[in-house]
């Protein structure tokens, strides 16, 4: 095993395991919170995968903004119930019964299916941002021209069901 | 290398960019309206989107004719790959996504409607919407569609959410939010794995790939299962059809309408160009999962739909149903020889029928809501002879819908359909059988549309001039659809499947 | 350019529109209205008959592309086959329409009813002269939905029960028709994909199933027709559809729409399936011959008027099922003989049941007794038809039934010979079986001593008056063609005759 | 580096995502569960393209894409989160129950 | 003379057309028009009949036929002496008939369909003698069976009336599916539905013994019922409920004796098949005991007359059966003249008494006269006493049957020797029965149950009738002597036979004597009332066949509803219950519609993997 290996492994380790907190714990923001761990943990496979800029916007978009707005809503949403979370067996077990056959298969068909092949990361060439933009400017403009307007129209419908509150009769 | 920003032919873009456009337009101008007279009832914005539609599908009409592409990219390997291509089956598909969306724009002008949604932004999300589906009907690459299938969905569950002070509005929309978003991320998987086991987004890519044998298949199998889900969900196929009735009926008729017909066409153009365009290949692994599906959607729409007594619910699983017979003809694709295209123009005939008879009962719906909001079947009761504008044209498209008699369209769709299914024997059988069970819920509301009415409910409704025009325009496309099928199965199930 | 048959196909269609029209007005104009329309289709059916002349598809047929996309024709074509239940059908029409002058429906609505009628006319009569498979089924889908409205709306509702019940009978025909249509429509589709033609002229002379898609086409065809025939053990909506239904919508219903499933057999089952393949013919034979018997002793224990004629028909389209399935000349005369003479005399039976149970407010059985008394014209008809209905040589029953065991004792040589001769051998013990249960009805409706046996409440002891002139009115063409044709049955066996031959070939 | 270790991640990842959608009863909790399958996504298509050494960048470009997307459904997600709050009072999603389909005879 | 005969094939239908239109507004015009009608029949058939009786060539000719594929059907009519005859009878006595009924149904409302039915009913039988195409005659046929239903169930309100009616519709119809089968398999064997071109078929190939049994044995089913032969002797007793101008025209003179005209008619194919001769001999044989035992033991008036009829019938296929053609037929016109008049004479008794009982009868021979005088004739010539018709025709049937006996050229012997004794014994027993009734009915002391209504000779319009009658039951035997005059070549030449007339002159001889000593020494009471309630063969039939069909037809009722309908009862059920299930799923937990999602989208990509 390599160093590279191994910084892979304790990364998915941490990965995996604050993800499984953020699945499992019973307090709100800490569930928020894990998840920040959890981005980082992908954010920094992401490095290691050689794909520099898609890491910072991981960081950038998600941490500091998604998980922000996650906090905000669970401030702005706390129920009578409380800022707990503890689902019944009848939940876990169903729920637990589908994740693990979907690991499985998920897993047992990525295994199966490309085992033996390896990621060169030495030739790998480096996502920076400069090289990203190119490539999106150069390649993937219309997607991101449509990405454009899914964003407006996010942005616009987000707005507007929102503000139904103050016209609310 | 070639320019730094790909080169466009905006002629091809023209569609989904004026609806964008428009959509941009629309929220401005209802601002600045909203500033300058306010309080006023006439507002800009239903005419803007209305007039956007138009426009775009004037822009259609010369690439029917001469089909084109652009956003272009020069591959190492093999030949110049497109992201947009508007081809005849595209531009099919912008036929009736512009349809649809024009009659639910119609299916909004109701003053009630105008009382509780913002219209500048009810314009604004609808275009989006629909400029979404248009792309997305353009799109031939993996990432330009599920990006084009987002711009379809969101401002949809805005839309179902746009109404002031409804609970079931809000409920509406928080489910239909989460299955979208469930399913979306399934679809991304789905699309990370087909891109994984190819190593190409572009459709043909794909194809390319899975014809030279150099993808892994266990993994492309798995990916495009996966990639289905999220167009699936869209169709409403089951067993991704939950959501549908919740949504349907806690969402404005009109919102329900566009999800029923536009964002309908959207997941199923996307299926047709994932499975048809990039897995041609694959037929025979694809066709009988989707015939199974097509099997299953339709039968378990149409008993859901059986003794529905809610006039929106019960159209919510008829959808569901006719989801089943568009898919139909997937199932057969490449059995005894047909070609998978013959198979797609079979379906688009169905669909745009489909569209025009199911807008047509969603006209009259948006117009009984008006009184009775609670929409049950009785609510129907005499409409035929109380408000003949009004009941005759439901019961035309509900009998379209069932598929008999004077509704030849309808009628020639399923037998479209199912023609394209006689290679799968057993598919067409349980069509057949599904067809009847169909038959037995929309007669019992047509029952209730066309039995005299009672000294009670003898007053007439007072029919705003948008759904008026909406239901004419539905009815004179059914009626004209059913005089002179060929007119429209002729362009869609020839061309096409030529 | 209109051809002759395109009118009479649309003259029904657009009086339909112009009584509906009419209804506003005034209810009685609108049934003057239909009646002109159903009189000048009649008229019209001659003159198309002595247009279309004796061989083939004579001067009138129409042949033009319709929809590309389906190969669907508009194909329009009169021959010996068509021509005799066209003309059937127009002349019951009159008969129906003409009948709700003056016994106008009890819910009211007559205009609408007849309008109803006019546009099941024109479905059956689209149906009859379509030469194109999925034409056909268009135009056979037409009739549905009206009859459905005309049973649901119009039917009898009296009873606990009875508006449930009738909702019942109405969406359980409704859903077995169109169960049957849409399996036939896929055996059209399967026929489509071999033969590569929707067009039955040339599935006729070309056309040769061949292997499983083949047989399942067969299958999938008889099935649909078989419901709508309607062929044992598919004929359980028939009884509930006729003992509500209206008693013009009883007429239409039997004399008419179950035409169109023997017509089918006849038209198109024939070609699209080769008698020597499994044993789906014997089978179908078999249970038309099953539908035979089972239909009389129905009948023998039957306990309300119109479900007992409901039950003969399924009998004597058992007949004209089992003539079919002998693929020879004789049995498709014997087919097309048997329904026009069944749409005939169980057109007239129905009337006849109509106006007892109008008369009495009542078609039980168990209570109705001793017309011969009472109403002793309207009890001479019904002796007369009760006669015909049990196929006494002489009148037009006789000959198709027949002609059908004649048939049946030489079937096409494909077809298991000892087999069928068993079957004919059943079927004439069913004829004994059909007199049983008409004299049996003779003897009590007719001759039984008024209220002997069951409690009888005062109002059938007023019956009303005896037969009237507007009721003899509409009998009398249906009694005059049934003498006709039961004394010449010539008349109608020559031009079948040809048609058949170019139908199953010499034999 | 084994293209099938980042692989192996993004499933697990994406299945406690699943796991997380279907067991939470907090909605903005639901919506944890579908950001971390997003980043499974993403996971499987940075892999992918470092293993492919793809030219067009198809894989970044798109896990690029996927967070623009996810950010984008958070924000309309949250919106409606905040909507159901309003107007229901609460956030979980197992109590909307007003409109299953129960109006019938 | 093809019109003559088509006129009197149309003429009844008019008439009855006309009758019924003009229905009760006329009476005078019904009876008249009825009369008329029938009279003109009458008139046509003699001028047929003087056309081709005796050796005339036989008159045939293709009036229509349907001009299509296969053995074409159509209006063809033969007329030979057998025809002539036959129509001659029919119309006689359906023109006496006619007339006696102005009187007997004098005051009957019912009258308009009475006379109609009689008359359609003599244009069936004449259709029937003329028809060469063989669905002609079936025609006519079963046409003559529904008028005899309609009939005899004149009276319907009468419980017996409406019973016999059916009995004796269903019992000949049954009958008549031999009939049927027996046409369509004579038109496959022979290619042709034409009787005449069968029968030349027949005379000029060689016998085709093996393939012709089957036709044989199918026409001789439909024979037995129409006459009343065992095993289908049962009805003609319970249609005696019926007018008795209807059983004097219908169940005695001529349709029941269609069934002895269609063995005449079909004679050749008989002949060659031996073994259905044979069969014919023994019915035959056991009915003529069977029915005469009846008509002895019998207290109905009418009954004993109708068991009569069974057993002369009877007699007549025993000559048939042994070869004997002309006998058969001369005894067939014989037996039609007297018991023609023996049922109107009864008719008379019966208007006058009001009562059909023997026991109920007794001493009338001087308030009726002219009946008495009739029924004696007609008695004497049942009998068979010398020189009444009777006796000749009987004297050449058995003759002709005892010259079988000795030659053997058709039957088995043993058979043909069992139907010369039973002919004798039934010769017997005739004399019994006939005397018996005779006595009982003139003679002895006035029944006290009618003695307030002063029983009276019927009007004239009844009397003629009988007088007219009298004639050929005194005078026919002549025809015995020349029957060629008559039958034509085929008649052959005298019908005496010494030996056997002289046999059968004396056991008739000593029977009466036997009867009149018993009745002189006991009186009434020789013949205590008896009376059979049910036939055993009613019994097997009612046990065996009606009770089980009607079971069957209540459990096909139920089973409708039970069982048949349950497919589609239990169709709508699952779908209705599966649809309910799929609703209780939708639970509006938008999570539970999300494991779905995932569930499925597993599924889906297990179903599509295990395909690749």
């Amino acid at each position: 095993m390599t160093w590279v290996g191994a910084v892979f492994w304790l990364l998915a380790a941490v990965t995996l395991g604050s993800a499984l907190l953020v699945v499992t714990t019973s307090n709100l923001v800490h569930a928020a919170l894990w998840l920040v761990v959890t981005l980082g943990g992908v954010a920094g496979v992401y490095l290691l995968l050689a794909a520099e800029f898609v890491a910072w916007v991981q960081v950038l978009v998600y941490v500091g903004a998604v998980v922000v707005l996650l906090l905000f809503a669970l401030m702005l949403t706390q129920a009578p119930t409380g800022p707990h979370d503890r689902p019944g067996p009848a939940r876990v077990l169903p729920a637990a019964g589908v994740a693990t056959l979907v690991a499985v298969l998920l897993a047992s068909t990525v295994v199966a299916g490309f085992h033996g092949v390896s990621i060169d990361l030495d030739a790998a060439v480096v996502g920076s941002a400069e090289q990203t933009g190119e490539t999106i400017f150069r390649r993937w403009v219309l997607p991101f021209e449509v990405l454009s307007v899914l964003l407006l129209a996010a942005l616009v419908g987000a707005i507007v069901l929102s503000r139904l509150r103050g016209e609310e009769r | 290398m070639g320019p730094l920003v790909q080169a466009v032919d905006w002629l091809a873009v023209a569609t989904p960019l004026t609806l964008a456009l428009g959509a941009a337009l629309v929220l401005l101008a209802d601002a600045f309206a909203g500033t300058v007279r306010s309080g006023a009832r006439r507002r800009p914005a239903p005419c803007i989107t209305l007039l956007t539609v138009v426009v775009a599908a004037g822009w259609a009409l010369p690439v029917w004719r001469d089909p084109r592409a652009t956003f272009c990219v020069d591959l190492e390997r093999g030949p110049w790959v497109c992201s947009f291509e508007a081809d005849r089956l595209t531009v099919a598909v912008w036929a009736v996504v512009l349809f649809g969306t024009a009659v639910v724009v119609l299916l909004g002008m109701t003053p009630g409607a105008a009382d509780r949604t913002p219209s500048g932004e009810w314009g604004f999300l609808l275009l989006s919407s629909a400029a979404g589906a248009t792309t997305l009907a353009a799109s031939r690459d993996l990432v330009t569609l599920v990006v084009a299938l987002e711009v379809v969905s969101l401002p949809a569950i805005a839309l179902v959410g746009l109404r002031r002070g409804d609970p079931r509005a809000a409920e509406a929309a928080i489910k239909l939010f989460l299955v979208s978003v469930v399913s979306t991320a399934v679809t991304l998987l789905g699309v990370s794995l087909l891109y994984g086991a190819t190593g190409a987004v572009f459709l043909d890519g794909i194809a390319a790939a899975v014809a030279t044998g150099t993808a892994a298949d266990d993994v492309v199998v798995t990916g495009a299962a996966l990639t289905v889900v999220g167009l699936a969900f869209k169709v409403a196929a089951v067993p991704f059809h939950m959501w549908v009735s919740d949504t349907y009926v806690g969402a404005p008729v009109a919102v329900a309408a566009y999800l029923s017909v536009v964002s309908k066409s959207a997941g199923l153009v996307g299926l047709m160009l994932v499975l048809g365009r990039g897995l041609p290949g694959l037929v025979d692994v694809w066709a009988p999962v989707l015939a199974v599906v097509a099997a299953l959607t339709m039968t378990v729409g149409n008993l859901l739909a059986l003794r529905q007594r809610h006039a929106v619910r019960l159209l919510a699983w008829s959808s569901v149903a006719q989801a089943g017979y568009i898919l139909v003809p997937f199932g057969a694709a490449g059995a005894t020889g047909s070609s998978v295209s013959e198979a797609f123009g079979a379906s688009l005939a169905y669909l745009a029928v489909y569209a025009v008879l199911n807008l047509g009962a969603f006209a009259v719906v948006a117009l009984v809501d008006t009184r009775h909001d609670r929409q049950l079947l009785v609510d129907y009761r005499g409409l035929a002879a109380q408000e003949p504008g009004a009941g005759w044209p439901l019961a035309f498209a509900l009998v379209g819908l069932a598929g008999v008699p004077p509704g030849i369209a309808g009628l020639l769709a399923k037998v479209v359909v199912i023609d394209a299914a006689s290679g799968v024997p057993w598919l067409a059988v349980v069509m057949a059988l599904n067809v009847a069970v169909g038959l037995a819920y929309y007669a019992r509301w047509l029952r209730e549309v066309v039995r005299p009415a009672s000294s009670a409910d003898a007053s007439t409704y007072d029919v705003p001039l948008g759904l008026g025009a909406a239901i004419g325009m539905t009815l004179t496309a059914g009626v004209w659809f059913s005089v002179v099928p060929g007119w429209l199965l002729d362009p869609l199930v020839v061309v096409l499947g030529g | 350019m209109i051809g002759v048959l395109e009118v009479l196909v649309g003259a029904p269609a657009l009086f339909a529109v112009l009584t509906l029209v009419a209804t506003r007005r005034d209810d009685a104009l609108a049934v003057s209205v239909a009646l002109l329309g159903a009189v000048a289709t009649a008229l019209w059916s001659l003159v198309a008959w002595s247009r279309s002349g004796d061989a083939g598809f004579g001067a009138t047929e129409v042949d033009r592309s319709w929809v590309a996309a389906l190969d669907l024709r508009w194909h329009l074509g009169w021959d010996g086959i068509s021509g005799p239940l066209v003309v059937m059908t127009t002349v019951v029409l009159c008969c129906a329409v003409g009948s709700l002058l003056r016994q106008p429906p009890s819910g009211g609505g007559a205009g609408r009813l007849a309008a109803l009628l006019l546009l099941i006319e024109a479905g059956v009569l689209g149906s009859f002269l379509a030469l194109d498979l999925v034409l056909f089924f268009a135009f056979f889908e037409v009739a549905l939905v009206p009859m459905w409205f005309v049973i649901d709306r119009w039917g009898d509702a009296t009873g606990r029960h009875g508006v449930e019940l009738r909702r019942k009978a109405a969406t359980r025909f409704l859903v077995f028709t169109v169960t049957g249509s849409s399996l036939m429509l896929v055996g059209f589709v399967l026929v489509h994909a071999q033969a590569g033609t929707f067009d039955i002229v040339a599935l006729t002379s070309s056309y040769r199933p061949d292997g499983p898609v083949g047989l399942a086409a067969a299958v999938l065809v008889a099935l649909g027709l078989a419901v709508k025939a309607p062929l044992w053990p598919l004929h359980i909506w028939l009884p509930d559809a006729h003992a509500t239904a209206p008693t013009v919508g009883s007429v239409v219903l039997a004399a008419v729409l179950l035409k169109l499933g023997t017509y089918g057999f006849v038209r198109f089952w024939l070609p699209l399936t080769d008698p020597g393949q499994g044993v789906l013919v014997p089978v179908v034979a078999g249970c038309a011959v099953v539908g035979i018997v089972y239909a009389a002793l129905a009948c023998l224990a039957a306990t309300d008027l119109k479900r007992l004629v409901a039950y003969s028909s399924v009998g004597h389209m058992g007949f004209v099922v089992l003539a079919v399935c002998t693929f020879t000349t004789t049995g498709v005369q014997a087919a097309v003989f048997a329904s026009v003479a069944h749409g005939l005399i169980t057109g007239l039976l129905f009337f006849l049941a109509g106006t007892v149970k109008q008369r009495y407010g009542t078609g039980d059985l168990r209570r109705l007794r001793g017309l011969y008394g009472r109403l002793p014209h309207l009890a001479g008809v019904v002796a007369f038809a009760a006669m015909a209905s049990l196929g006494l040589p002489g009148l037009a029953g006789f000959w198709g039934e027949m002609l059908t065991v004649r048939a049946a004792l030489s079937p096409a040589p494909d077809l298991p010979r000892s087999t069928f001769v068993v079957l004919a051998v059943v079927a004439a013990l069913g004829v004994i079986l059909t007199s049983a249960y008409v004299l049996a009805l003779l003897r009590t409706l007719l001759q039984g001593p008024a209220g002997a046996a069951a409690p009888v409440p005062t109002d059938l002891d007023e019956p009303g008056p005896d037969a009237v002139a507007s009721e003899w009115a509409v009998w009398s063409p249906l009694i005059a063609l049934t003498v006709l044709l039961g004394v010449a049955p010539g008349l109608l066996l020559t031009p079948v005759g040809r048609a058949a031959v170019a139908l199953v070939g010499q034999g | 580096m084994p293209l099938w270790w980042p692989l192996l991640l993004a499933s697990l990842l994406f299945a406690l995502g699943v796991y997380g959608v279907l067991v939470r009863r907090n909605a903005v909790l639901v919506l944890m569960g579908v950001e971390l399958m997003l980043n499974a996504v993403n996971l499987n298509l940075v892999a992918f393209d470092a293993q492919l050494r793809d030219v067009l960048h198809a894989g970044q470009t798109l896990a690029l894409f996927t967070i623009a997307i996810a950010a984008a459904e958070i924000g309309l997600g949250l919106a409606v989160v905040l909507l159901v709050f309003r107007t229901h009072g609460h956030v979980e999603p197992a109590r909307l129950t007003s409109l299953a389909d129960r109006d019938v005879e | 003379m093809t019109a003559v005969v088509l006129c009197l094939l149309g003429r009844p239908v008019l008439t009855a057309a006309v009758v019924l239109a003009v229905g009760h507004r006329s009476p005078h015009t019904v009876r008249g028009a009825a009369v008329a009608g029938s009279a003109l029949c009458w008139l046509l058939a003699v001028v047929v009949a003087g056309a081709h009786l005796g050796d005339a060539a036989p008159l045939r000719r293709v009036v229509v036929e349907t001009a299509s594929v296969g053995q074409p059907l159509g209006i063809v009519v033969w007329v030979d002496p057998l025809s002539c005859v036959l129509l001659l009878l029919a119309t006689t006595v359906s023109l006496l008939v006619q007339v006696y009924s102005l009187g007997y149904l004098a005051r009957d409302p019912r009258y308009p369909s009475y006379a109609a039915l009689v008359s359609l009913f003599t244009g069936a039988m004449a259709t029937v003698v003329v028809a060469d195409d063989l669905w002609m005659l079936l025609v006519g046929w079963e046409l003559m069976g529904a008028c005899s239903y309609f009939l005899i169930s004149h009276h319907w309100e009468l419980p017996e009336a409406r019973a016999g009616a059916v009995k004796a519709f269903l019992v000949t119809r049954t009958a008549d599916l031999g009939l049927l089968f027996g046409i369509l398999v004579l038109g496959e064997r022979f290619g042709t539905y034409r009787i005449s071109e069968i029968l030349s078929d027949l005379a000029a190939a060689p016998p085709m013994r093996d393939a012709l049994w089957l036709p044989a044995l199918l026409l001789l089913v439909a024979v037995l019922g129409k006459s009343a032969q065992v095993p289908f002797h049962t009805w003609l007793p319970d249609a005696m409920p019926g007018p008795t101008p209807i059983s004097a025209l219908i169940h005695a003179a001529t349709m029941v004796a269609a069934g002895v005209f269609l063995v005449a008619r079909m004679h050749p194919l008989f002949l060659v098949t031996p073994r259905v001769l044979t069969l014919l001999a023994v019915l035959a044989s056991v009915t003529m005991v069977l029915a005469a035992a009846y008509a002895l033991v019998a207290d109905d008036l009418k009954r004993v007359l109708a068991w009569s009829t069974v057993s002369q019938l009877a007699y007549m296929f025993g000559a048939l059966a042994a070869g004997a053609w002309s006998a058969g037929v001369l005894h067939l016109l014989a037996h039609g003249a007297f018991k023609a008049l023996l049922f109107l004479g009864a008719g008379a008794v019966v208007h006058a008494v009001g009562s059909t009982s023997l026991s109920r009868m007794g001493g009338l021979r001087t308030a009726l006269p002219h009946t008495f005088a009739a029924m004696t004739v007609g008695f004497a010539a049942l009998a068979g006493v010398v020189p009444l018709v009777g006796f000749f025709t009987k004297d050449a049937v058995i003759g002709a049957a005892w010259e079988e006996a000795r030659d053997g050229r058709l039957l088995w012997p043993w058979v043909a020797w069992l139907l010369v004794a039973a002919m004798l014994l039934t010769a017997v027993l005739t004399v019994a029965y006939a005397m018996r009734a005779w006595l009982l009915a003139f003679f002895g002391p006035t029944s006290p149950e009618h003695t307030g209504r002063a029983p009276h000779d019927p009007p004239a319009t009844m009397r003629v009738p009988l007088y007219v009658l009298m004639v050929p039951s005194v005078l026919g035997g002549v025809v015995v002597l020349d029957p060629a005059a008559v039958l034509g070549p085929g008649g052959g030449a005298d019908l005496l036979h010494g030996a056997e007339a002289l046999t059968t002159t004396v056991l008739v001889a000593l029977t009466g004597l036997a009867v009149v000593l018993l009745w002189r020494r006991r009186g009434r009471a020789v013949w205590p009332a008896m009376t059979w309630p049910h036939l055993p063969v009613d019994v097997l039939v009612e046990r065996g066949l009606v009770r089980p069909v009607l079971r069957l037809a209540q459990v096909v009722r139920a089973g409708e509803r039970d069982v048949v309908d349950a497919y589609a009862e239990g169709t709508e059920a699952s779908v209705r219950g599966v649809g309910r299930l799929l609703r209780r799923t939708q639970t509006g937990r938008v999570q539970s519609y999300l494991l779905v999602v995932v569930v499925g989208a597993v599924a889906v990509a297990v179903l599509a993997g295990s395909l690749a």
